[in-house]
Parts: structure tokens; C-alpha cells; sequence
């Protein structure tokens, strides 16, 4: 659904990213890991048409990006669930209409008991009507990933979405995360955390992917 | 889309919610645009009322000249007659008519008194002419009375108040280049405004970008919160302008020289522009300046 | 302290470094303080040369009136007598004097031409009157004149000219209001580009905070770069609106009733004023912002 | 140096700490650990008082908060070194800037060749010329930290410091703070990754506390 061929970037100087290819397929797990610094982040939003690729080619949904107009992207990215690194939020908007956003703008009715559990499961039923600044650290990557994946995306991409969570906590979203892959969709975690990565390969057959000398490698078997 | 845009902003408050509501920004805009519509109003009602002054003025003054003719006993009917073909055929002359005794005597009154004995004087006789238009060309006419009827003075005292009419005429001036640069600083304003809202909600903006939100959908929402408080403001500011200039002490009873500063019928309707014309110009400026972001953001 | 805030704010760009040089806010402060500014100066002039020409007209004027005396051939010179008495004890007459046989001959020869028999003429004798300080109270001494000099009539035909100067007044007051106007809605704008910048920088506030900072330093930052917006500003905008003024077309040359709308002498100092205040307002304005946005923080 | 007493807060509604104690004296070394959206962030800010207990007393420096002034607490910030969970930069400025802005406010002057030290030991020696903005995730962590400890403070308080970073870089900054804490200085970590903890463990004795039932708890020996 998301495809990467041969694909380059830099912020201005030399390239970050030299010849990147990925496919991300309905039904697959990918971890992305790397030292920071290495262009996780800068990967994802490649993926995301965030950042447009300096060299390569970029699909999504079989269209090539090149082609695509600036609404075409817009209606893509309802396709695809992104979990920021740094969860930005409506501020004047409470928890819950900031995590039903995405159906707000797709003009799409929103289930009011389908938000409540999505809201239950990643542990804000009690802050659906608090403000995003009221949010503690975790809160906010909770309430991410929960606009993240309200849609129902074909494809999700979570940038260290579990950076501010204990780990009862991680092991739950994860838990969500492997819920809607089961269902067919293309997951993307770009993390740190190698107890994660340990315990989403008990439950799917994931592949990890690491960053090292500007390209994409597949990490070894110590993990 | 373009136009329909207009409508859809006014009738889709939906996306609206997505903005924050209010804050400094929006103040300023608000403020903004009732100050300056209160400034526009003053140099309106200004601009208004030297216009009529200046209409008046030059209908008061009927825009009319004196030949005064004087001659020795038996030549003053010739000249009266010479003179009075020369007014027929000079151009710019409307009409030319000769007082008749009331009419001198009332003239002279104020100098000599009710009882002046008119007939056994020898006063001048009095040609008042009426200019059409354009008017004479003094200097000309001068010329050929003196020719033809040399007892004959041509006397464009009405001249005098001319000045006054410049006077008012460039006051009007003023008043329109004070509304054109009151119009244009508001505009920049509203645009220098609407900038910095998008700057300063440039989160909401990225948010918004992330969840797929189109781009018309992002500008509409700020287009219309910015249309809605630039005609607030500038309605809120025409409100207490014309208000103001209703509370004015009445002109009128301080001689009527000058007319009252107020509107008076039609011109009612001129104020009644400013809030939708601050309306179309913080529509088009947001508009502009909001495509202009979204277009700088992946 | 706050006495030497100002200098402090003005001699200390250090700290400025902490606070985001430029942005939409800081293109609106300036855009608005020359704007106004140049607005300002217009009000100025119109207020200014308003005044001049009141000035003008008023002592055009010279404030004299007229008592004319008509009488049968025996009664005009006690008449005249009586009257004289009358105007000597009125207050507020400087002075009267009867015009001589040559005076009444220029006044009356654009209607009898020159060669006018005066002396077997029943023309009445003319007093000229010269008001003092204040004027005099026409109708009391229209009273005196009828009781004690029948035959004298008060004209006080330079009344026709007072309207002109009220005219004068009220558009110098109007130019006044606008002025006053101007630099209310100046201050109130510099205070919400002020509010919306320090909104627009809570981060900026919030980190400063956070490495220890003291209000005085951080507001320091803040009011002095708006403080030097704000005269730049409206530095740009008087120089603008002077050079506006210096090359409108000359005003003079249309006749003489209007004075034209430029600067004399002392009254260049009057724009010169603009910027200094429209920096003293931003840098109360933001002061007062900063310290208030601050204490609202911990 | 940071002494509370029967500290209790709530933001607004019910408190979300209440009769908690803690005392930093020179050289200790305490971890905060707890669920997400237990109060870490919050008792963290009781400390530097950018939030005021609504009761029980605090002291900073053997001074009591409640008697402080404002520009008295922003000369005792100057002594207290704060990593934010969300660190925030004046993002005009260069990064080797914001993380000498301590110095520059507090009107001391820098040692360029300090500063090129501290920015080589948390990696950022190559994204000096940076700004903030082009900062990846976890080299925001990194320069936030170094900003904390640049003054070399009496006491460093560090939200979740790790959370954006690899393991090995996570280790590197913990033996910043560890370098720190044998000069003698109080530091204060609030945590989710219990192998930072554990690793800390073996270099010094650090104590190890946690928020269950808006109290502040030891927490057992299972770290
Ligand atoms: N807008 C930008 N301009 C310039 N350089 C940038 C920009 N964004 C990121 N970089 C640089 O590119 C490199 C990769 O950044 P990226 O955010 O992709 O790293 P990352 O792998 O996500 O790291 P982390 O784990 O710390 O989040 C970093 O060195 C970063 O400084
Ligand atoms: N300004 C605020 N107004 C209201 N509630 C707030 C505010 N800040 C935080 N809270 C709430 O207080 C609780 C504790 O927040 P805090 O940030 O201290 O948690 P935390 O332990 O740091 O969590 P995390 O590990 O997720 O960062 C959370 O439920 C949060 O929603
Ligand atoms: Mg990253
Ligand atoms: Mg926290």
C-alpha cells in the first residue's frame, strides 16, 4: 500500500537517506529502529508525504506521489493512521473531539460508543474532556495514537509511541496495534525500545528494519 | 469553487470548531476594523458634507456678474444697448438684464437710506449677467465693452467667493484621500492580521494537514472566523462613528456657513458600505494569505 | 526601576537576542504605527492650517461695523453727535470715526463710478466702528441708537464673515478629534500586536522562565523591540505623510481663502512629535503587556 | 537542597498528591518511576515551584517557597537544572545557544570550549549550528539535558530524559548525570525504563521511588 524504491533524502546537505526501498504490504509488522538521529523520523514522513523524496520513486495506494495533487495527498493521509513524535493536538479542542478529528474533517459520522472504548482502551476515559495541555507526557502519546488509528487506517505509522509509557501500558497499545494487523493492516513502529520489538514478535510475525550508514537494513536475530 | 467559496464560508460553520475561538489576534482584528470604520466614517461624513457645501456655495453664488453702465445723460441708453449686444453674443453668457429702479434702490439702501430720489441722480445703470456654462472669459469681455461701449465696467464681483468653492472642493478631496487611505491601511491590517493568526495557529495547521484535512477545508475555517470579525468590528466601529457624529453639536445653528457634519438622506447609505466592504477585504486577504501558508506546508 | 527601565530598555540590547527578531506581529506593529502616523500627520495639517486660516479670517475681518446716520439736511450733524456719544460709552467698541466726503466717494464708486456729486447728494454720514475685546453686543446698542439718534442705523455687516470663522474652529476641532482619535486607536493596536506577540511567544516566556530568568529581563526584551517597531514605525510613516503634504500641489496658488495644507515654521516640530510618542505609548503598552502575561505565569 | 514536606497538590479537582514528602540532599540520587499520568511531572514541578503545593511546606535552598518572591525563585532556577518531558528551546536561536542560555541569563560568561565539550559528550557537537526545529527527537532530549547541567546546578530534575533515545546514548547520558552526582550534586530522574534504573543500580546508590495512591512510595527490591 505504501512503497519505496530506491528512494533518497537529505535536509539541504549530504543525503540522510541514500536508496531506501520498502513495501509495506496489507497485513504486515514492521519495527524501524536506529540510533537517534538516523532518520526514523524523516523515513516515516517520507512515507506519509510529509517530506517529498529527492530521488526514488513513492506509491501510495498505487499512486505514484509525483502525481499526486495536493488533495489527492490530503485524502491518502485518511488512509493512513500517524503517530507524531511529538504529539501535536487542536488545544482548544477536548480530548475526544481532538481524538475524532479525523472523522470530523473526512465528514465522516462518528460513533459515539466506538470513541468511548477506543478511549477506555488506551486508558483517557477519564480525560476525554480534559484539554490537550492538561495531558500528561503519556496521555498525549495515548490520545495519538488513538486519533491514529480511529479511521481504521489501512496503514499505521507510530513514531516511539511508547517513549512516555510504563510498560503495563505499552504492552496495551501494543495489544491494539497488533489487534488492527490482524485485521489486515500495515503497521509501522519506529522505536527504542528493544523489550517492545521482544514482545510484539511473541504475538506477529514482525520484521525489524535498522537504519545504519543511510540505508534500510533487516536487523539480525538478536532480536 | 472561487465564488462559491464565499457562500460555503458564510453557511459552513462546521470547521470553524478547528480554529481556537478567540484570542489576542482576533481582538486586534476586531478592534482594528471598528477603529478604522469609526475613522472612515468621520472622513466620509467630512467628505459628504464639504461636497454639499461646495455645491452650494456655487449655486448661492448663481454664478452672476455686473456691467455697470455710466454715461453722460443721453449716451447711456446707446451704451445700454451696445453693451447688452456685446453680453448676447459673448459666449458663456446665459442671460444679461438690465435692474429696474426697485431693484437699484434696494441695492442701495444700506448706503443711502430708504429714501434715496433715484431719478434725479445720475446713477449708473446695472446689467446683471448670469454665466452659463463654462463661464465668461472676464478679461475678453472686458476688452470688448471697452470697445464698443466704453461707459460699460464689468464688475465679476461674484469672483470673490469662488475661492470658497476651491476652498470646499479640495476639503471633499481631503476627506476622499483620508477614506482611500484609511480603506487601504485597513486592508493591510486585516492582511498583516490574518498573517499572523496563521502563524501563530500554524499547530492547528499541521494537525489538520496530518488527519488529512484539505486544504479548502483549513481556509475556510479561518477565512470565515477573520470575514466575520472584520464586519463585526468594522459594523461595531460604523455604529458608534455614525453615532458619534449624530451626538455632534448641530452645525446649522452656528450660522449656515457650514452644513452639519451629519448624512443627510441617500448619503445614509454610504456608511452602511464600510462593514461589507471590511467584510470582502478580510475575506479576500485571509483568503490569499491562508492559501499562501497551506501552500508553503507539505 | 521603572524610571530606568526606559533607559535600560533602550541601552541594553542584549537581551533582545531571546526574543524571535522578526514575524508577522512585528511586520504589523511597524505597518500600523506608520500607517497611523501618517494619518496622524494629515489630521495635524488639517488641524493646523484650520487654525491658520480661523486666525486669518478673523483678523481679516478687523472686526469693524458700520453706523450709518441719514437725517434731514438739519438734524444730521446732532445725530451724528449722539450717536458718536452712544458708540464712546458701549463697551467693547475700541474706537468710531466718521468717514470723510474722500472715503465715502471709494466706497461708493463701484456703483456711481467715479464722478459722483456727493456734496448735493442726501448721503448719509457713515461711522466706522472698530470692535475691541470682546466684541460688541449688537442688539443692545441697536436699543441706545434707536432712543438717542433716530436716524442711525447699525450695521454690523462684517458679521457675515463670523460663520466663516466657526467654519474654521469646528474643522479644527474635527482635525483635533482625529488626532486624538489616531493616537487612541495607535496605543490601543500597539497594546493588542503587543498581547498577541507575547501570546504568540509563550514559549519563549516559558523557557526563559525555566533557566531562571527574571521578569525584568524578559519583559526588557519584549518592550524594547517593540518599542523600537513602534518608532520606526511611525518614523516611516510622518516622513511619508510630511513628504504627502510637501508635494501636494500648492494650495496657495487657488486663491487665498484656504491656506494650504503644508507646515509653517514652528509648526514642523508638531510632526516630529509623532514618532517619540508612538514610541513612549509602545513601550507602556508592552510593559504593562509583559508584566501582566508575566505574573499570570509561574 | 529541595526539602518538601507534606506536600499535597490537585489541579483543581481531586488531589492528585497528597501528604507527600522528599527530601534532595547533596549527592543522593533518586529515580521516579509510576503509571503514566500518576503526577511524576507534577511533583517534578512542585520542586522548581513552577507549581505551588496547596499544602504542606516547600523549601529550595533552605528558603521557604512561600516567603520567595518571584525574582528570588528565578535566582534559585538558576541552581536547579530541569529537563522537560516536552523540551521546549527558543527556536531562533542555535542549539550551542540554547543550551548556553543559562549562562547568558544568569549573566555569566561561557566557556566556548566547555560548551564544545558538553555538546560532544550528548552527540550534538555536529548539530550545533542547528536550530531547535531541525532537531530530531531524541537530539532534542539530548540538548535539553545539556542545557540542564551546563550552569553545573545544585540539583538536576530530569523528566523521562530517555524516552526519545537508543540504549547506548541512554547510557551515556546516565553517566553524565551519575559524573554529576559524585561532584556532589542531587539528581532527580522521573522514569518508565527500568533498565535505565537498573544500569544506574550498579554505578551509585540510587534510591528508587513511586507514585501508587498519591503517594510517594520506595519502591521494593524487585529494581
Ligand atoms: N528540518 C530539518 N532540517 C535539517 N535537519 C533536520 C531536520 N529534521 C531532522 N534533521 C536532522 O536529520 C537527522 C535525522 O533526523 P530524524 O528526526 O529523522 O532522526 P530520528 O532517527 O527520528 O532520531 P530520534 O530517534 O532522535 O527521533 C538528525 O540529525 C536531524 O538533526
Ligand atoms: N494543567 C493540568 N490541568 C489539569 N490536569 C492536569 C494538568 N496537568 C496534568 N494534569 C493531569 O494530572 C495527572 C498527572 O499528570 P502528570 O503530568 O504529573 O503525570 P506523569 O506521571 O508525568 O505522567 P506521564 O508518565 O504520562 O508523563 C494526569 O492525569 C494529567 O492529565
Ligand atoms: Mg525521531
Ligand atoms: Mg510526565
Amino acid at each position: 500500500m505504501i512503497e519505496l524504491k530506491d528512494v533518497s533524502y537529505g535536509y539541504g546537505g549530504s543525503d540522510l537517506l541514500s536508496g531506501v526501498s520498502l513495501s509495506l504490504q496489507p497485513g504486515s509488522f514492521h519495527f524501524l529502529t536506529g540510533p537517534s538521529g538516523s532518520g526514523k523520523t524523516t523515513f516515516l514522513r517520507l512515507c506519509y508525504l510529509d517530506l517529498m523524496a529527492t530521488a526514488g520513486r513513492v506509491e501510495l495506494f498505487g499512486q505514484p506521489a509525483r502525481k499526486m495533487t495536493r488533495d489527492d495527498i490530503a485524502h491518502a493521509r485518511r488512509r493512513i493512521g500517524v503517530v507524531h513524535q511529538d504529539c501535536q493536538f487542536l488545544d482548544h479542542l477536548p480530548v475526544s473531539q481532538n481524538v475524532a478529528l479525523p472523522l470530523e474533517v473526512a465528514g465522516r459520522p462518528e460513533n459515539p460508543a466506538d470513541l468511548e472504548e477506543l478511549l477506555a482502551w488506551v486508558g483517557l476515559a477519564e480525560r476525554a474532556d480534559a484539554l490537550p495541555p492538561e495531558l500528561s507526557g503519556g496521555e498525549r502519546q495515548r490520545a495519538a495514537l488513538a486519533r491514529a488509528v480511529i479511521m481504521s487506517p489501512d496503514v499505521v505509522l507510530a513514531d516511539e509511541p511508547t517513549g512516555n509509557v510504563d510498560w503495563e501500558m505499552s504492552l496495551r497499545l501494543l495489544s491494539l496495534l497488533v489487534e488492527l494487523n490482524r485485521m489486515g493492516k500495515a503497521i509501522l513502529i519506529a522505536t527504542h525500545d528493544l523489550n517492545l520489538i521482544r514482545a510484539a514478535k511473541k504475538q506477529v510475525s514482525a520484521r525489524v528494519l535498522r537504519i545504519r550508514d543511510r540505508q534500510l537494513q533487516l536487523a539480525g536475530a538478536d532480536l | 469553487m472561487r465564488g462559491a467559496g464565499l457562500l460555503a464560508a458564510v453557511l459552513y460553520p462546521r470547521a470553524d470548531r478547528v480554529v481556537p475561538p478567540s484570542g489576542h489576534t482576533a481582538r486586534l482584528t476586531i478592534f482594528t476594523a471598528a477603529a478604522m470604520a469609526f475613522l472612515a466614517v468621520f472622513a466620509l461624513a467630512l467628505s459628504l458634507a464639504t461636497g454639499r457645501l461646495a455645491e452650494r456655495w456655487a449655486s448661492e453664488l448663481a454664478r452672476t456678474a455686473t456691467v455697470r453702465v455710466s454715461a453722460p445723460q443721453g449716451q447711456v441708453e446707446t451704451q445700454l444697448r451696445a453693451a447688452l449686444e456685446v453680453l448676447r453674443t459673448t459666449p458663456g453668457v446665459a442671460s444679461a438684464r438690465v435692474l429696474d429702479e426697485a431693484e437699484e434702490r434696494a441695492l442701495l439702501e444700506p448706503w443711502f437710506g430708504p429714501d434715496l430720489p433715484l431719478d434725479t441722480l445720475p446713477i449708473p445703470k446695472l446689467i446683471e449677467v448670469i454665466e452659463g456654462e463654462p463661464g465668461i472669459d472676464a478679461e475678453g469681455l472686458r476688452l470688448r465693452l471697452r470697445a464698443e461701449a466704453p461707459g460699460a465696467v464689468l464688475d465679476d464681483h461674484t469672483r470673490w467667493r469662488q475661492p470658497l468653492v476651491k476652498a470646499a472642493d479640495r476639503l471633499r478631496m481631503l476627506g476622499l484621500v483620508a477614506i482611500v487611505l484609511i480603506a487601504g491601511a485597513t486592508a493591510a491590517m486585516i492582511t498583516l492580521a490574518a498573517n499572523s493568526a496563521l502563524a501563530a495557529n500554524g499547530q492547528v495547521i499541521r494537525v489538520l494537514r496530518l488527519v488529512g484535512a484539505r486544504d479548502s477545508y483549513i481556509a475556510r475555517a479561518f477565512v470565515r472566523q477573520f470575514t466575520l470579525r472584520a464586519f463585526a468590528g468594522a459594523l461595531a466601529g460604523t455604529v458608534l462613528g455614525v453615532a458619534a457624529i449624530a451626538f455632534l453639536p448641530d452645525a446649522e445653528t452656528a450660522g449656515n456657513f457650514l452644513t452639519g457634519l451629519g448624512f443627510r438622506g441617500a448619503e445614509w447609505l454610504w456608511p452602511l458600505a464600510i462593514a461589507p466592504l471590511a467584510a470582502v477585504v478580510a475575506f479576500v486577504a485571509t483568503r490569499v494569505a491562508a492559501f499562501r501558508v497551506l501552500r508553503s506546508l507539505t
